[in-house]
């Protein structure tokens, strides 16, 4: 019933196309808390296998933009959304979309480290035995697979009956990553990933980006703007301007234009440091 | 000066107060120890009390304890887990919360005897169940409910919700999630939570002194009367005939008691040591 | 929550067919999980509204046959005359209750204090699982201690026989050591620790600090301690009927016997039939309406005190 | 450790709090509520033939149960089913037939006496007034017995002895020793309702033996040294004086059949006559044993 769609393995060069195919759209997207309007008018591509990076300002709604992408807002009582967001052309808020389905093709990475108090093995193997996997060989390949590709089964291979938070904060959050490649995601939303990890850490999950991001579509949240020119293709930027009004997109372009030619003066005077 | 020296007397008076509750618990605690000590043996654990005084043993009330105890933990742990997973899971806060939660207070505020009377009314006599095992149980599930319910609400909330947003962001459905992780996550505070429910159960007096019957037996069915250990020492104890078994039943309860809480504090010490 | 879900076919056509749609089966098991715990968590209703009904059912008809104010305010309790005042079981239930508050609560909060400011680390882990401890014992031991040592040591001093509401006191005060220094304890460490610090920095003394502004700032959650450790003394039973002496009389002295509406019960339930055993589950539910009505008191202090803290 | 180390011991868990968890809670709920509302019954089949059924007074239960054990112990295959439903309902019981034996702490009512019902006597209940051994009353009247439990006495003064208020001791009304000396020595008066009142023998003897001014009541068979037993009417009750009648305070327990006994019924009869029982449970239970014939 719910066999693993081989994963999307596009022949996209390390470099992308300007105008390589859009993974996901948003088209036209309002969202509510309650009675809060927290993003107003947002539409922006994303393009398939590249780093789109948001960044803005702490409380400009950027990690709840990311959240629409898998539909984790819905565990929020009270939240509504307005607008379009699809993936691969198809609109993931239609009525009768699965949203635990799509989380499954939209991995998640968060800001806190949170591997699962359980071994090291069952957290990676956690995903696939969900979707039914529960061959000891086909389980035990795909938790080697995934650690290797994020860069950790080096590190963990003799100590994999080890709960996974004995672990470094870095290596938890790489066993995190480990645990979403396990279901073969599509797309990889990285909220804030690197805030709670130390500088050697970031350097090890940003080198894996660049690999990962040949193969998978990337979203990373980031409130570090360096880290966002670094590993980014694209970046949005985003404002909330008046406090309690819905933040907006203020600009969407290419990671290198937007930090040396930004069209608007808000991008500019943020990532020159005036605000934020 | 005069400062100095009130807050002097006013610590001294805090001291005491600890102090004292301490000493009464050692008290108690070495009361029962020092006269029951002498009468514990096997024989008295493992045999039969005789005769009009209830010479020798005390095995069929340790019996009816154990039945009626694990007979209502059977019953009240699924219920009070599931239920307070809907409370710290699922639950909108709204009407309806708000009244399963005032239930649950007033649940666990009514006073045994009046649980005892309810337990005759409902399930001896209302129901037919008569003087037994599960009638007992029964009445023991009503006050063990809101306690298990408020430790295992408590220890699946103390799952950070980081957890959950793991597990959610796998594509887990929310039963997957809350039975993969959260409640493995909150199994050893549920489970302290448990024992600590157990140990109060097999303390009980008037929720099953007139639910579960007086006479003597050794219940094998759940529909079998029997005389728990606490209604066998408060008889011996009023009574006043046969003190020494009294005591000896007394030293009894107080180490299974005492074993409970302190296997839910060692458990709990473990949890919180990684 | 906005999960949406398969209801008919007109969804299942509109949705893209890349993306999985909820299946029927699913959706189902998820939604009956989810009122089956529902069910769970009535059971809590569902048991305050069997204790109603039944002990109701059972008590109600003293109140219609017997008469409210004849019931309640009788002054003399004589079953085998068919006389079922039990205002004096009333009366011996809030005399008992408060001479317990009155030695208990004290020695409570002191511990309590102690606990949450005094104490080292070290004496904190050997006094909080004593306090947590003395919780778990069962009250038919407090009732057997109070016997056996307290109430011969009563009658010495007293001259009396030692059965009474003094003995009473001390035995129920034990036992209500534990809610309520528990409770106060939690509401001192919720206090934020800045106001400890700013006081002490002012050249407060510890007791100080604790009267002037921790006891204050913690108020309401003491007041809810106290509360339900009154509703643990005016409940508890066996512990009371071990050492009260069980007369349903207004007696001349603390050291007389005295009986509550808890040690009633229990004394006259083995051989009580008709009016009297219905006399009896009317006691219950007076016992059950006090305490709901505590449960209800705690319930508006907070709901006042977070009204009180929105205004501010 | 938040981290459950094995794999085993994870699924173990998961399957509890899981699926075994949900099972389990079906099948309660489901129990729960068809026991609260549905009437189960448990209603005991026929009786066999060797099978005889014991009814009546609570204060006879402890010797008639204690021995049927040991009857049945020593006959197997027989049941005896004793139950403590009061003199009355024993008495009638056996005249409508429902019991073998009917077992009663009172003699019978003229009208009782015309239903032709055989009366075995089988112990002596006889209750003894205890005091404090230092207090220097000995000996007091059914009168003053009666005014002092009914709370019109009220100081030791009045009967003789220091000038110290009255510490009352009773039992629960419960009891079958409070009934007979009720019926015995109170007659139509009540008892002093500020009286303490003790669910147990053992704690009235205790109670009294501790507190100098406290006067109780017991079974004599429990009167031990630690309390003074009073004379009453001039008679210090004695296993002679209870026997001849002289004591005052006493009554008969008496087993009663339809007829003649026969069968299993008779050999209980005889059991608990023997002296065996007599000896061993009667007084164990603080009752003296019937005079035995030629005694």
């Amino acid at each position: 019933m719910t066999r693993m769609p081989a994963p999307i393995v596009s022949p996209t060069p390390a470099a992308p196309a300007p105008d390589g195919p859009d993974k996901i759209t948003v088209k036209g997207l309002e969202f509510y808390y309650g009675d809060f309007h927290a993003l107003t008018d947002v539409t922006v591509p994303i393009k398939s296998t590249a780093v789109t990076a948001f960044i803005g300002p702490s409380g400009c709604g950027k990690s709840t933009f990311i959240r629409c992408f898998n539909r984790m807002n819905d565990l929020i009582p009270g939240t509504r959304l307005e607008g379009k967001v699809t993936l691969d052309g198809q609109d993931i808020y239609a009525p009768g979309v699965d949203p635990v389905d799509l989380r499954r093709r939209v991995g998640m990475i968060f800001q806190q480290p949170n591997p699962f108090p359980m071994s090291i093995y069952d957290n990676v193997a956690f995903g696939p035995r969900l979707h039914g996997i529960t061959k000891k060989s086909e389980l035990d390949d795909l938790v080697r697979d995934s650690l290797d590709r994020a860069n950790l089964w080096k590190e963990v291979k003799d100590i994999l009956g080890r709960g996974g938070l004995t672990l470094s904060g870095g290596q938890q959050q790489r066993l995190c990553i480990a645990r979403v490649l396990a279901v073969q995601p599509e797309v990889l939303l990285m909220d804030e990933p690197c805030s709670a990890i130390d500088p050697t850490s970031v350097q090890k999950i940003e080198d894996l980006m660049a690999v990962l991001k040949e193969s998978i579509t990337i979203i990373i949240v980031t409130h570090n703007m360096q880290q966002a020119a670094r590993v980014s293709d694209f970046t949005a930027f985003f404002l909330q301007e008046v406090a309690g009004e819905a933040a907006v997109l203020v600009e969407y372009d290419r990671t290198t234009n937007v930090f040396t030619s930004p069209r608007d003066k808000r991008t500019e005077d943020y990532i020159t440091g005036r605000f934020g | 000066m005069s400062k100095r020296i009130a807050n002097q007397i006013a610590l001294a008076l805090l001291w005491t107060s600890a102090l004292t509750t301490v000493a009464v618990l050692f008290a108690v605690i070495l009361y029962v120890v020092v006269n029951g000590i002498g009468q514990l043996s096997l024989g008295f654990i493992f045999t039969w009390p005789r005769g009009v005084n209830a010479e020798g043993g005390v095995w069929p009330t340790i019996v009816s304890t154990l039945y009626v105890t694990a007979l209502a933990m059977v019953i009240v742990t699924p219920i009070a887990i599931l239920a307070a997973v809907y409370l710290a899971e699922y639950a909108v806060q709204g009407r309806l919360v708000s009244i399963i939660r005032c239930a649950a207070d007033t649940l666990a505020s009514v006073p045994s005897i009046v649980m005892g009377l309810f337990g005759l009314a409902l399930f001896v006599e209302a129901a037919h169940i008569g003087f037994s095992m599960l009638s007992a149980a029964l009445a023991l599930t009503f006050l063990m409910l809101p306690i298990v319910m408020r430790t295992t609400e408590e220890a699946i909330r103390a799952v950070p919700k980081y957890i959950r947003w793991g597990s959610y962001g796998l594509g887990a459905t929310k039963w997957q999630t809350v039975r993969r992780t959260v409640l493995p996550a909150a199994m050893p505070r549920i489970l302290t939570g448990l024992i600590l429910a157990t140990g109060r159960a097999v303390g009980e007096t008037a929720v099953v002194i007139y639910t579960m019957g007086q006479a003597i037996n050794m219940p094998v069915s759940p529909l079998d009367s029997g005389r728990p250990m606490t209604v066998h020492l408060y008889l011996l104890a009023m009574e006043g005939i046969n003190l020494p078994a009294a005591y000896g039943t007394a030293l009894l309860l107080m180490i299974m008691i005492l074993g409970f809480n302190l296997s839910a504090r060692y458990l709990l010490r473990r949890t919180r040591k990684v | 929550m906005a999960e949406a879900s398969a209801q008919n076919d007109e969804n299942h056509k509109k949705a893209a067919h890349g993306l999985r749609l909820v299946s029927r089966s699913t959706h189902l098991k998820e939604a009956g999980l989810r009122n089956l715990f529902l069910l769970c968590a009535f059971v809590a209703v569902l048991g305050v509204a069997l204790i109603f009904l039944f002990v109701g059912w059972r008590g109600w008809s003293i109140f219609s046959t017997y008469g409210v104010g004849a019931f309640l305010g009788g002054a003399e309790w004589d079953p085998i005359d068919g006389i079922y005042g039990i205002l004096p079981l009333i009366y011996g239930s809030l005399v008992v209750m408060g001479g317990a508050l009155a030695l208990g609560t004290p020695l409570a909060v002191g511990t309590a204090i102690f606990l949450s400011e005094i104490a080292s680390p070290r004496v904190r882990s050997i006094v909080r699982p004593a306090v947590e401890l003395l919780a778990g014992i069962p009250s038919v031991i407090f009732g057997f201690f109070g016997l056996l040592i307290l109430r011969p040591f009563i009658a010495s001093t007293s001259g009396g026989l030692g059965f009474g509401a003094a003995t009473a006191w001390i035995i129920l005060a034990i036992m209500i050591v534990p809610t309520i220094a528990t409770l106060t304890e939690d509401a001192l460490g919720s206090i934020q620790p800045g106001i400890r610090e700013a006081s002490y920095a002012m050249g407060a003394t510890t007791w100080q600090t604790v009267y002037k502004v921790l006891v204050p700032a913690a108020k309401i959650g003491i007041i809810d301690a106290i509360i339900l450790g009154m509703g643990r003394a005016i409940g508890e039973t066996m512990a009371v009927l071990m050492v009260v002496g069980n007369a349903p009389v207004f007696p001349d002295s603390v050291t007389d016997p005295i009986a509550t509406l808890t040690t009633q019960i229990v004394i006259d339930m083995p051989y009580a039939t008709g009016d009297h055993r219905t006399a009896l589950f009317g006691m219950a539910i007076i016992l059950f309406i006090v305490s709901m009505g505590l449960v209800a008191a705690v319930r508006l202090i907070s709901r006042l005190q977070s009204a009180m803290e929105a205004n501010r | 450790m938040l981290v459950l180390p094995s794999r085993s011991r994870r699924n173990g868990l998961r399957e509890l709090s899981g699926r075994r968890a949900l099972g389990l809670s079906a099948v309660t709920l489901t129990v729960l509520v068809s026991l609260a509302f549905a009437a189960v019954g448990c209603s005991s089949s026929g009786a066999s033939s060797a099978e005889i059924i014991v009814t009546g007074s609570t204060t006879i239960l402890p010797i008639a149960e204690i021995a049927a054990e040991d009857f049945t112990d020593q006959h197997p295959g027989t049941r005896v089913l004793v139950s403590g439903v009061g003199s009355s309902a024993g008495i009638e019981s056996v005249t409508r037939g429902s019991s073998d034996i009917g077992t009663s702490s009172r003699d019978l009512k003229p009208a009782e006496e015309e239903l032709g019902l055989i009366d075995t006597p089988i112990a002596i209940d006889s209750i003894a007034v205890i005091v404090h051994p230092s207090n220097p009353v000995d000996a007091l009247t059914s009168e003053q017995v009666r005014q002092i439990f009914s709370g019109e006495i009220t100081n030791w003064s009045e009967v003789g002895g220091e000038d110290r208020e009255i510490g009352l001791v009773n039992r629960d009304e419960a009891s079958g020793t409070r009934e007979a000396f009720h019926k015995i020595v109170m007659g139509d008066s009540k008892f002093d309702r500020s009286a303490a009142v003790l669910p147990g023998t053992g704690q009235v003897r205790s109670v009294v033996a501790n507190a100098e001014i406290a006067v109780g009541y017991i079974s004599l068979g429990f009167a031990t040294s630690d309390v003074k037993v009073l004379a009453i009417d001039g008679v210090v009750p004695t296993p002679e004086t209870v026997r001849s009648g002289e004591y005052p305070i006493q009554r008969t327990l008496h087993f009663f059949t339809d007829g003649e006994p026969t069968g299993l019924a008779l050999e209980y009869i005889d059991f608990i006559l023997s002296e065996e029982v007599q000896e061993g449970v009667v007084r164990d239970a603080g009752f003296l044993p019937i005079p035995r014939e030629g005694d």
